[in-house]
Formats: structure tokens, C-alpha cells, sequence
């Protein structure tokens, strides 16, 4: 039985997965970035082994992907997270036409055409950078964890209009608003709001098309999907790995190698054939 | 004798200061202005009653400042927080001309007559705000405390650069750096001189007449006050004792006493607290928080300018 | 307990305010049944189109309560809020009863807005009058009147609607004791500050770009009767001319936040419907009446150029017409035309040592906690001199 | 993998034109000694022809300031206007061009900047104006605005005889007369017509070669990358319209382009994708975002920017008519700014022709954060390109010189996952 692995390597956060040759997950592991991207890369590659009961030379291919993906020493073919987290969608949910992913840096609209290739992505413009980061603004100001934001958003009442998406007034904004008198549900759910029609306007750009897939941390966050459904119009696909669809997709990009007859060589430079 | 109390109500700490007729610092309290920032202020007034071991009665004259001056009830009156820096600098420093204050928010400089007198003052663009905030983000994210930020830069060998004016991006700057492998002194130190630079080209904007004094929360920064210094190519005068984050409220009170001077000297009594309006006054109609009648969906009310005071 | 002056003239402000940020009539539903032709700003020659019975419909952007869903996916985020939120207005569907769009040259993204319109709305005719940066030229008026009847032409098509000479005239005739009225206003409001606020005026004008100007004369001298009963407390508040309105609207809670410590006492707020600065003349050919008033007997502004009305030169002659001892420079964020003039025009203020407070500002603002603070602490720095 | 930029043919021209652009810049440094008369101009609608013909030194500003992102000298020249006070929105060009007037106008160039007797702004980018007063603050020049009409919408073409066409031209021709007035004024010589009829014969043998070598990128492989090898040929272009240096480089031009054509050399060893460039490139990481394409095997065979950066002449196919210089002048100028110089307003039509026409496989955006006249509305134009064509499209952002918007993580990022989508597509494409 041959084995392949795929990792993440995003900026804040490294993941890992583990795939058998029938592409099903034997092994998941998720690290926060410390100091380094390469040693965080080799540890969760390692955590996902063990959670997998794998040893190193069973890995017969290794993708990465993410913004440290030329990071990882012991990658084999590098591809862009895009790809991946298309990849990783469809293999969740194979009608997936337009995927999302909220991260901390980058917020991704990917549109999937009917042979499952992408045909076009957004990529938020700087302004519109770290949309994940704004909710952790928010976090900051409420001195909540961030999984507790949208459970909270959710019993607002009479939500406040928040026309700032800049994250660096998120927090006095928020402030101000407590200060106001608000209720802190009611104006987390403004924030919520103001950041799903940002990311709806993202998807608008390619296109929407159903299924949509909503992958990325961001999206255990039930206010978030309600909301996203509301400006959409449309059902969200959530995984329960959604935060592994970048290394799952990666994976499965090993596999396609691994069938392809091609065997790790741990070489840095490979010419991407996907 | 004269008991005169300022207080300043920041977005993140509220403090007040009590002064004698001699200027002279009773007390002093601090507290986290949270989200009820008038309930905080009651709070710490009675903190700084109990510091100063006197009763409410006592207190002669109230003068507040910061983003929630109006929100006090038992105030005198209220005054910008740029004018109350520029008072406690020029009693501090006679010879200061420029005042830069480094705040969680924003970067404000001022140009002070030789009377603490404000002729002009500059804030940096908003696509350049959230600096101070941004400092202690980076600290965080390099598990470091704010006190620590600037004993751990001055250890900085081959800084980086952070080149983005926007905080947002800068905090990406600083997170790649991280996973780079970059040192954490190295960045920190980064991040302070792009903070100074930006400081030093607001100061420009309002004639950069020596001398020149730091406000604020950076004044205990040691690695911002040297690039500061650096840049200026001159000292940076500070104020006294820890007084740095009790500027605003030191300058509060010292206007709060001129005030019950004038008004002694002119034989009027101390009006009764609630706001003597020197300029809280508002207009007859707020037509900004007037809604109009719109088709369903469409009437949203537009946010209240700011809390009106009832005198 | 309001006097009944008073109450009457808050009648007056609150009909103003709901046509001054009221959205577009749907079709047929206008009292007076006319098409509507929608400009962006700065300035539009109204009385052709008014001529041809139809109603010139000044675009003031979406303000503080239209919210920006779908725009934001056409339009980069370093492009100010006027574009966004007109765009906005386009897409949700609140301009669809527009008979056609026009825009004018007056910057690089104003001229993107005639592309937008044309890609996204193929069914409502859009189109640039090439209104002339260059205004210098002997052969300005000639070409301006040129524009000016293609415009005539094009209206025409577009709505079949033929305009003749003796309606541009009647037109000009209406708009000429409009533009008295405004201009009575501007005095009144210049001379005793305290009788009417400026964010009073501003509604009072702003009215006029969603009304036939017939009613809105009818309207203005309704208020300005009252005004005149008005009782009058004179305050003591620095008075400052504010700069930065010609085209993005600021929020009106701006303004009174402004008023709250100052006497707006001179601004360039709704330009373009102030643009023309005397009577047009009623006799002769009246499109060449129009087109030699737009080089001859008009204001200035950043998105303009014209040697005779260098920059420095127009505020200091404000200044002193209003007698003013400060001005507030207020650029709208990412407006490249209002950024540089602020610069420059900041410049020549600290030269000659006349105070002047800098804002940045975007329509969609709605919390004015930081503005309030400089321009209380501007205040103080004015009235402690 | 790039390719061999040492091929001994392509250095030839390239080098040339390095040649003529840097001796163009030094005899600027020397024009005051010489008593020639000084114009700033900028490439979009600028009368070339007239100042040549009374012998002005030009001035491109918007080139300086691209020069100094090429040397590497940007990021002193704009904290110079930042300091000064300029917005970090306001167009890097601009603040680069005002800490040259701050550096006592010594250009990194090693010349040191005349200031002009003349300078001229057209309406065709908006900007240009305000930059030009900012001239009439700091050297008490009056700025020259050149109005000329373009477009009044997408679809909108003036025709012939038209009642507009004439007005238009009327216009713009009156304005050359105004400005034909200052020039005699200014040099003290009277006009030539002649001489400017001469200047038009040579624009005109440019135009044909220039038109011939940009349809000679239509063959695959494309011999040249337009936003690289394109750059250079503009810039000698725009200093030299109407010279005999000019028509010269174009001949050679024209041969080492023919030749190559005929050998079957590309710009790009491997050409694996044919891609339209729209949008001002990045002058201070130009070879880098060029090799982010080519190391895929994506070559840029056109870009509108080539249109806009040359006058837009190109655009119509429009030639002069000596026997009535200024006439001529004026019409070609007026549908030049129609038809090439107020289309990024509404590009879409002329992306789509480009891409039909140069058989691309997908379009490039290049977004500039400090300028509007570009990039304000490329994403509403990439929808609705990408919606009608089912075209690969790449949106990236950065800056004109300012390396502080030169994010590289982020970009290369971008257009890896772009060629992953073209490879997709070709792989597809093969299965049928």
C-alpha cells in the first residue's frame, strides 16, 4: 500500500494530510505557525504521519501548497493554493462550481468549470485584504475567542450597520458602538454582515455558480454561512475538514503523480503537470 | 483651597488627575474604559477621590477630555485632548514648539505657541492609522508584551523593513517575516522605524519648529524615542514621573484651574457640573439623524453624530 | 416649545430633506409625469434637457445609507465612494427609470463611469459631454456651443423629444430667478450665519436637484420668506469657508459637525448646481448663451482648469468676500483632483499665516467622533488666539 | 525559462534604442547651454510635431519618473513628495517628478533637469492637468491645456463630415493655432509650415513600420515581448517622433523583427501561452514580472498600453497629409485620441480585437493603486470580458515605481495559479 502526503503551508497556519492510494484520509494534523515555516511544515508533516501510523519513506509523493509552499524542503511538486482548495471542494462535494475561502491573509473566490478544471479565481484586492483578519479584530475588542464570535452574532437582535470593512478601525469601531449602547451580538452581527457582502462581491466576480463550496477556518463560523447564504442567495457546501481542503487537494494532486507512475525525488524544481 | 480634576477618556483607558491651586499633583487613577465608559468614569473618579483621601464636595472645578468628554454628567467642562497635550507640554517644557502624540489610533502632531496655544495640527490619513495599535499586534504576534517592545528592539542587528503605510499589511509584513524566519528584534525594530518615519513626516507637515516633546503611549517606548530622536537629529522631551498617559487629563485640570481663576478673579461662582457648552452645544435639529421616509427596505437610519449633552 | 416661524421652517426643511436624499421616481409615479435625464457631477447645462420637458436629475452619489453590494465587484477599492455608490445605484436598480446617463471629464474615473454604464446597462443610453479643460482658447465658447448641440441632438433621439430655441430661452428665463434665489440664500447665510446654517442651505439647495426648478423657486422663496421672520440669536463662533464639496457630497452630519463650534460662511458644497455665477442672457441664441456662460460667468473648481482662476487666487478672494478667518480644506478619500488642491492650497494658507484645519472624507462615513475633536480643537485654537 | 536575451541580433536594437533614449536624455541636460528651448510633454496628445518643428528640447516627465523605478531610485524621489505633503493616492509618477523638482532637478540619470519654457497637458488623463499646474506653482511656466475630445461612449464613433467630427476638429486645430502663437512667441522664430510638413513625412514612416512590426507579434512564436522589448521601442518612439534618428530605428526595427519572424525565433524559447497585457507595467520590477510569465512560457504578443504610451497614432492607421500640416495634424490627432487614446475608458472592445487578433490564450490586468485613468473600472471590464468569452483572465496589483506595492509573495502566487488554470484548459482541450 502506497501512501501520499499533502501540506499546507499557509502563514499563520500549516496543515497536513496524509492519503491512501484510493484518496481516502488516513491522517489529518493542523499546527499554528511559530517561528518558522519550514520546521512547522516538517512537524505537522510528522503529526499527520503519526496520526496516520505511517512512517516517512511509506509517503511515495509530497505536494505543497500555500504561501510557504517552495518552503517545504520535502515537497515534491509545489501548487497554488487555488488549485488545491478547488481540488480539495470537489472531492468533498463533487457539483462544487464556485468555492470561498476566508483566510486570515487572503480571501478566495475559485469558479469550477463542468470538467472540474478552474476556470477563473479573485483574489481580494488590497484593500479588502485579511477579511478573517477584520473578525479577529473583533475578537481583540470583545476579548472573545474567535469560535465564540458567530454563536454570539447569532442572537442579535437589531444588528447595527457597520459601513467600514478597514480592519484598523474594526476595533474603535466596535467600541464605539458598545459605547453607543449597543448590545456587542448586535453590532458583531453588523461586522458579520459587512464582511460577507465583501466576500459576496469577491464571489460575484467570477461568477456565481451552484454548488458553492466554503472552505477555510472561517467557515465553522455559523453567522458567517448564514449570512454568506443570505447575500448569495444560495446554500453553502461546509466540510467538516474545511480547513484541510488546501491540503486535501494538495494530496490528491500527489496521487495524480503517484498513479502517473512518478515517485518522490524530493526535488525542489518539477515541472507542474496537473 | 482649589481641588481641580481632569479627566481623559480614551478608547482604551480612561485616567484623571487631581491638581491643588499650586499645580501640584494630588492623585492620580487609571482604569480600562471597557464598553461603559461613563460608568468606568464614575468609577475611577471615586478611585481618585479615595487616592487623594477627599470627598466630592471638596472638588472645585471638572474638566474632561478624550473621544468621551460629552459623555460625563458631572463635568464643568470639556476640552479636545489636543489642546489639553498641548497645555500640560508647554507647563512641562516652555521651549517646545512641535508636540507629537502617539496614540492606539492615530498619530497627531501639533505646532504650540510659546502660551501652550495650539496654531496647528496635523493627523496622519486614515489609510495610515491604527500605528500604536499595530505595535502592540506585532508584540503579540511575537509573544511579546508592549512594555517589552522596546528593550527587544534595541537588540536589533540587521532590521528588516516594513514598507507598508497601511497597518493591516504592515501586520502581514510582519507575519511572513515571522515564518521566514526572521528575528523578532529585527522586525520589531522594522516596524519602529517605519512608525517613525511616518511620525516625523506628519511633524513636517506642521513646520517642525524645535524644541520637540513625545506624548502618549510611546513615551516609555526606549527603541521609538531613539529612532524618533534619530530622525529629528534632536531630543525629545517627556513628560515627568510617568505623567506620559496622564497627559491629557494633567492638561485638562491645568485648563479646569485657569478656568476657576478667570472665574474667581471675575467674582463669578463655580457653576453647578453639567457642561458650561464652550462648545457642546448643538444645533436645534440634528437633520443627520432625521429619517426620511423611503420604500420598505430602503429607510435606514443614519448613526447619531454624537451623544447630545442636556445642560 | 417651537415658535410657529420655527415650526413652519422645519416643515419647509423636512419636504427638502426627503426630495434632497430621496431616491429616483419610479416611472410614471413623478407628479409631473416627466422623463429624467441623470448626470454625474460636476456641472450639466440642465436647461436643454429641461427644455425638452424632461427633468435633469443631479447623480449626489449614494450617501451614508445605500449599502454597496454589488458595485464594489466592478469597481477598485482605491476609487472614491461616489463611483462605487452610483454604480451601486445602478445595479440594485434604483436609477433604472433614467431616460439616459451623462458624465463629464472632470477626472479619470468620472470618464470610466460613461465605460460602466455602457457595459452594464446597454438598455439606458449613456454618454460624456466633453465639457473643455481647456478654457482659454478663442475657440472655447465656439466649441462648448458645438457640444452643446450635439447634446441637443442626442437628448433628442433619446427620447423623442425635440428642443427648440424658445424653450432653451423660457428654460434659462426659469433657471435665471432660480439661480437668484440661490444666490440670496448665499448672502443671506454669508451675512448673518446665525439665520440660517449651512446644513439648513444645503438642504434647501440640494432639494432643487430633484424638483422641476419651477417648484423649487417656489419653494426657495417660501423659505427665504421665512428665514427673513426668523429670530436671529447671533453667537460667537469663528467663521470659516469650507472647501472640498464640488463633487462627493460630504455627510451632512459632517457639516454640522462643523457648525456645531463654526459658521460655515462660504463653501463650495452641490458646485454644480451653483456653477453658473450671473444670469445667463435671454436674448440672442440661447445654446450659444448657455456655452459662453459655462467659460465666461462660472465658479471654479480643483476638476477644472482655466488660467484666469488660479487656485490660490479664488480662496483668498472668497476669504475675503465672506470675511472669514480660517478654512477648512476637506478632500474626499481617493479623490486625486481634491488631494492635490488641498496640498497646494494648504500651502499658500500657512504662508500667509491664515489658520486652516485639513479633513478627509468619504459620503458613506457615519461615526464623526474624531472629526469633532479637530474641529472643536481648530476652534479652540481660534478662539484662544 | 527565459530566453536568451543575448541573441547578437536582438541586442542590436535594443541596444540602439538603450543608446538613443540615454543620448536623448544627456542632450537634455545640455539644452540650456545651447540656448534650445525647453517643452514638457506627456505621451498621450502632446503636439510633438509643432514644438520639433521649432525646435524645442522635450522633456517626457512621465518618463523621467519612470526612469528613476528603472534605476532604482523611486523610493528616495517619493518619500521626497510624501514629505512635502503629497497623499500616498495621489499618482507615484506625480510625486516621483515633484522630489525631482525637490533634488534640484538632478535625475538619477546622472542629467540634471531643465526647467521647461513650455509645457503642454492634454485632457487625455486627467491627472496630467494637476500635475501641470503643480509646474505653473514651482516654476511659474503656464501650463498649455490641450483639449482633445475623445470617445463619448463605447460604441461611438464620429463620422466622416460629421457635424461633431468638424467641430472636433475645429477645436483641436484652433488650440494648435493658440499654441503655434505661444511658440513664436516663446522662440522668437516664426512658424515653418514646411518644416513641419518634413517632420509629418518622417512621423509617417515611423507609423508605417511601427503598425507592421506590431502586427509582425501576431505570428507564433511572437518575436518581441511587448511589455518588455515593446517599452524600449516605445521610448524611442515618443523622443524621436518625426526624426531621421527615428525613422532609422524603426527601419532597423523593422529588419531584426522581419528576420526573426522569418527564422521562427520567439521572444521565449518554449512559447507554451499567447497573453494580452492590459494596464501600465511596474517599472521597478519589470524583468521580475516578466520572468514570472516566461518561466511558464507565456509571452505578451500585444498590450493596449503599447497604444496608449504611443500617441494611440497606431490606433486607426492614420497618417499625415503634408500638403496640410496643421489641418492634418489636427484631425489625425483628434481620432487618434478617439479611436487609441480615450479607449481605457472603454477598452473592452479593443482587448477582445487584441486577443482575436493575436490568437491569445488569456488577458493580463496589471491594476495600479495610484492611477484611476487606468485601472479604475478593469474589474468591471474583466467581468464582463471573462462572462462574453470564457477568457482566462489574471487581475494582479501594484505600482507604477512605488516597491512598496510590489508584494511578491502575493503576485507570484497569482500567476502560477493562472498558468495552472491555462494548463488545465490545454489538458482539457487535448482529452476534447
Amino acid at each position: 500500500m502506497e501512501y501520499v502526503a499533502g501540506i499546507d503551508s499557509g502563514s499563520t497556519q500549516a496543515k497536513g494530510v496524509i492519503l491512501d492510494e484510493h484518496g481516502s484520509l488516513v491522517g489529518q494534523a493542523i499546527l499554528n505557525m511559530e517561528r518558522n515555516m519550514s520546521t512547522a511544515a516538517e512537524e505537522v508533516f510528522h503529526l499527520a504521519l503519526a496520526d496516520a501510523q505511517r512512517r516517512p519513506e511509506e509517503i511515495a509523493f509530497t505536494v505543497a501548497t500555500g504561501y510557504g509552499r517552495y518552503r517545504v524542503t520535502f515537497g515534491d511538486l509545489q501548487v497554488t493554493e487555488i488549485s488545491c482548495h478547488a481540488r480539495g471542494a470537489l472531492a468533498e462535494f463533487p457539483a462544487t462550481h464556485t468555492v470561498l475561502d476566508i483566510g486570515g491573509q487572503d480571501t478566495k473566490a475559485i469558479r469550477i468549470g463542468d470538467a472540474g478544471e478552474v476556470t477563473d479565481f479573485a483574489m481580494n484586492d488590497k484593500c479588502a485584504a485579511g477579511t478573517g483578519r477584520f473578525l479577529g479584530a473583533a475578537s481583540f475588542a470583545l476579548e472573545l475567542p474567535l469560535s465564540e464570535l458567530g454563536s454570539l452574532a447569532m442572537q442579535a437582535t437589531a444588528p447595527v450597520k457597520i459601513t467600514t470593512t478597514c480592519t484598523v478601525f474594526a476595533e474603535s469601531e466596535i467600541i464605539g458602538h458598545l459605547a453607543k449602547g449597543h448590545r456587542p451580538e448586535d453590532v458583531l452581527m453588523g461586522m458579520h454582515h459587512a464582511i460577507a457582502t465583501r466576500c459576496a462581491s469577491l464571489v460575484r466576480r467570477v461568477g456565481l455558480a451552484s454548488e458553492v463550496t466554503f472552505t477555510g477556518g472561517v467557515s465553522r463560523n455559523v453567522a458567517m454561512v448564514t449570512l454568506l447564504q443570505e447575500v448569495l442567495g444560495t446554500p453553502l457546501n461546509v466540510s467538516a475538514r474545511a480547513q484541510f481542503m488546501g491540503a486535501l487537494g494538495a494530496g490528491l494532486y500527489a496521487l495524480d503523480q503517484v498513479r502517473a507512475g512518478r515517485r518522490s525525488a524530493h526535488s525542489q524544481e518539477q515541472e507542474v503537470v496537473l | 483651597m482649589t481641588l481641580v480634576v481632569g479627566i481623559d477618556i480614551g478608547s482604551t483607558y480612561t485616567k484623571a488627575v487631581m491638581l491643588d491651586e499650586e499645580k501640584r499633583v494630588l492623585a492620580t487613577a487609571l482604569r480600562r474604559s471597557g464598553f461603559k465608559p461613563a460608568a468606568a468614569t464614575a468609577a475611577l473618579y471615586e478611585d481618585l477621590l479615595t487616592n487623594a483621601g477627599v470627598a466630592h464636595q471638596e472638588v472645585t472645578y471638572i474638566a474632561t477630555t478624550g473621544y468621551g468628554r460629552y459623555m460625563i454628567p458631572f463635568r464643568h467642562t470639556q476640552i479636545t485632548e489636543l489642546t489639553c497635550h498641548a497645555l500640560a507640554t508647554i507647563h512641562h517644557f516652555p521651549t517646545v514648539r512641535t508636540i507629537l502624540d502617539i496614540g492606539g489610533q492615530d498619530i497627531k502632531a501639533i505646532r504650540i505657541d510659546e502660551r501652550g496655544r495650539v496654531r496647528a495640527f496635523r493627523l496622519n490619513d486614515k489609510c495610515a492609522a491604527g500605528t500604536g495599535a499595530f505595535m502592540e499586534k506585532s508584540a503579540w504576534y511575537l509573544g511579546l508584551t508592549t512594555e517589552d517592545i522596546g528593550p527587544y528592539a534595541l537588540r536589533a542587528t540587521t532590521p528588516v523593513e516594513i514598507s507598508s503605510v497601511c497597518a493591516v499589511f504592515a501586520e502581514s509584513e510582519v507575519i511572513n517575516h515571522l515564518s521566514t524566519g526572521v528575528a523578532p528584534e529585527d522586525i520589531m525594530s522594522g516596524a519602529i522605524t517605519a512608525l517613525g518615519g511616518r511620525a516625523v513626516q506628519l511633524m513636517r507637515r506642521v513646520g517642525l519648529e524645535a524644541d520637540f516633546a513625545l506624548a502618549g503611549g510611546m513615551t516609555q517606548n526606549a527603541a521609538m524615542v531613539t529612532a524618533l530622536e534619530a530622525k529629528l537629529g534632536a531630543p525629545l522631551h517627556r513628560p515627568p514621573n510617568g505623567l506620559g498617559q496622564l497627559n491629557g487629563a494633567f492638561g485638562a485640570a491645568l485648563l479646569g484651574l485657569r478656568r476657576v481663576e478667570r472665574l474667581q478673579t471675575e467674582g463669578h461662582e463655580i457653576p453647578t457640573p453639567g457642561g458650561d457648552g464652550a462648545t457642546g452645544e448643538t444645533v436645534a435639529r440634528r437633520w443627520s439623524t432625521f429619517v426620511p421616509r423611503r420604500k420598505e427596505g430602503q429607510a435606514t437610519p443614519v448613526e447619531q453624530v454624537r451623544p447630545l449633552i442636556s445642560a | 416649545m417651537l415658535t410657529t416661524v420655527e415650526s413652519s421652517m422645519i416643515s419647509v426643511l423636512e419636504r427638502c430633506f426627503e426630495l434632497a436624499y430621496a431616491d429616483m421616481p419610479e416611472e410614471g409615479q413623478e407628479e409631473d409625469q416627466l422623463g429624467v435625464i441623470g448626470y454625474f457631477p460636476v456641472y450639466f447645462p440642465e436647461e436643454i434637457v429641461h427644455a425638452a420637458g424632461l427633468r435633469p436629475h443631479a447623480l449626489l452619489g449614494g450617501g451614508s445609507t445605500t449599502e454597496v453590494r454589488l458595485a464594489d465587484a466592478r469597481i477598485g477599492s482605491f476609487v472614491c465612494s461616489i463611483c462605487h455608490s452610483t454604480t451601486e445605484l445602478g445595479l440594485n436598480g434604483t436609477l433604472r427609470p433614467m431616460m439616459g446617463f451623462f458624465a463629464q471629464p472632470i477626472c479619470d474615473a468620472a470618464k470610466h463611469m460613461v465605460g460602466i454604464w455602457g457595459r452594464n446597462f446597454p438598455q439606458q443610453p449613456s454618454q460624456l459631454l466633453a465639457l473643455p479643460q481647456n478654457a482659454n482658447s478663442a475657440a472655447a465658447v465656439r466649441y462648448v456651443y458645438d457640444e452643446y448641440q450635439r447634446l441637443c441632438s442626442v437628448v433628442a433621439e433619446w427620447t423623442g423629444r425635440e428642443i427648440t430655441d424658445e424653450a432653451v430661452r423660457a428654460s434659462i428665463h426659469i433657471y435665471n430667478e432660480n439661480r437668484r434665489l440661490q444666490r440670496e440664500l448665499t448672502s443671506m447665510k454669508r451675512d448673518e450665519p446665525a439665520r440660517v446654517s449651512t446644513a439648513e442651505a444645503y438642504l434647501l439647495i440640494r432639494a432643487g436637484a430633484r424638483l422641476r426648478k419651477e417648484q423649487h423657486t417656489a419653494l426657495l422663496r417660501e423659505a427665504l420668506d421665512t428665514l427673513r421672520e426668523r429670530p436671529v440669536r447671533p453667537r460667537d463662533k469663528p467663521r470659516v469657508v469650507f472647501l472640498g464639496g464640488f463633487c462627493e457630497q460630504p455627510p451632512l452630519g459632517m457639516i454640522e459637525v462643523i457648525e456645531d463650534t463654526c459658521f460655515i460662511v462660504a463653501d463650495d458644497l452641490l458646485l454644480g448646481q451653483r456653477w453658473i455665477t450671473e444670469d445667463v442672457p435671454e436674448e440672442g441664441d440661447p445654446i450659444w448663451a448657455l456655452a459662453e456662460s459655462y467659460i465666461e460667468r462660472s465658479a471654479s473648481s480643483p476638476v477644472q482648469y482655466d488660467a484666469r482662476k488660479p487656485k490660490e487666487g479664488m480662496l483668498m478672494h472668497m476669504l475675503q468676500e465672506a470675511r472669514a478667518e480660517a478654512v477648512i480644506l476637506a478632500a474626499a478619500k481617493f479623490c486625486e483632483p481634491g488631494l492635490d488642491d488641498q496640498l497646494a492650497l494648504s500651502r499658500h494658507l500657512d504662508a500667509q499665516k491664515i489658520p486652516c484645519l485639513v479633513l478627509e472624507f468619504e459620503e458613506k462615513m457615519t461615526s464623526f467622533e474624531q472629526m469633532a475633536m479637530q474641529v472643536e480643537t481648530f476652534a479652540e485654537s481660534l478662539l484662544f488666539r | 525559462m527565459v530566453s536568451p536575451q543575448t541573441s547578437p541580433i536582438e541586442a542590436d536594437a535594443r541596444a540602439t534604442g538603450q543608446r538613443l533614449i540615454n543620448q536623448w536624455l544627456a542632450s537634455l541636460g545640455t539644452a540650456r547651454e545651447r540656448g534650445q528651448p525647453v517643452a514638457y510633454v506627456f505621451v498621450m496628445g502632446n503636439a510633438i510635431e509643432i514644438l520639433q518643428s521649432f525646435g524645442f528640447a522635450l522633456v517626457f516627465p512621465e518618463i523621467n519618473s519612470l526612469q528613476t523605478g528603472v534605476r532604482k531610485a523611486a523610493p528616495d524621489f517619493l518619500a521626497k513628495a510624501e514629505d512635502f505633503g503629497f497623499s500616498p493616492d495621489v499618482c507615484s509618477y506625480v510625486k516621483a517628478d515633484v522630489g525631482l523638482m525637490l533634488s534640484n532637478m538632478q535625475h538619477p540619470s546622472g542629467v540634471r533637469m531643465p526647467p521647461p519654457d513650455l509645457a503642454i497637458a492634454s485632457n487625455l488623463c486627467n491627472v496630467y492637468i494637476k500635475w501641470a499646474e503643480i509646474w505653473e506653482r514651482h516654476f511659474g511656466t503656464p501650463a498649455f491645456v490641450l483639449d482633445i475630445p475623445g470617445k463619448r461612449h463605447a460604441e461611438w464613433r464620429s463620422a466622416p463630415d460629421s457635424a461633431t467630427r468638424i467641430a472636433d476638429t475645429r477645436w483641436v486645430e484652433g488650440q494648435f493655432r493658440d499654441l503655434i502663437a505661444q511658440c513664436e512667441a516663446i522662440t522668437g522664430q516664426r512658424f515653418d509650415p514646411d518644416r513641419l510638413a518634413e517632420i509629418e513625412v518622417n512621423v509617417n514612416e515611423m507609423l508605417r513600420l511601427w503598425i507592421e512590426i506590431l502586427a509582425f507579434n501576431r505570428s507564433r512564436p511572437s518575436p518581441y515581448n511587448a511589455m518588455l522589448d515593446g517599452l524600449t521601442y516605445m521610448g524611442v518612439l515618443n523622443a524621436y517622433r518625426g526624426t531621421r534618428e527615428g525613422v532609422e530605428f524603426m527601419r532597423l526595427l523593422y529588419a531584426e523583427v522581419a528576420d526573426k519572424v522569418a527564422r521562427g525565433e520567439g521572444r521565449v524559447s518554449n512559447e507554451r501561452f499567447r497573453l494580452i497585457f492590459s494596464g501600465t507595467p511596474c517599472y521597478v520590477n519589470l524583468r521580475r514580472m516578466i520572468e514570472l510569465f516566461e518561466s511558464h512560457g507565456g509571452v505578451f504578443a500585444a498590450a493596449d498600453y503599447l497604444t496608449y504610451a504611443a500617441g494611440g497614432l497606431d490606433s486607426a492607421g492614420l497618417f499625415y497629409d503634408p500638403s496640410r500640416p496643421v489641418e492634418s495634424l489636427a484631425e489625425v490627432s483628434t481620432l487618434a485620441a478617439q479611436m487609441g487614446l480615450s479607449n481605457h475608458f472603454f477598452s473592452h472592445h479593443t482587448l477582445a480585437q487584441q486577443v482575436k487578433d493575436y490568437a491569445a490564450d488569456g488577458l493580463v490586468y496589471h491594476g495600479i493603486k495610484s492611477c484611476r485613468t487606468v485601472a479604475t473600472s478593469m474589474a468591471d471590464n474583466r467581468e464582463y470580458l471573462t462572462s462574453r468569452y470564457g477568457l482566462p483572465t489574471l487581475y494582479i496589483e501594484s505600482d507604477l515605481i512605488d516597491p512598496r506595492y510590489w508584494s511578491d509573495a502575493q503576485i507570484k502566487n497569482r500567476v502560477d495559479a493562472f498558468f495552472e488554470v491555462l494548463e488545465q484548459r490545454t489538458l482539457l482541450a487535448k482529452r476534447g
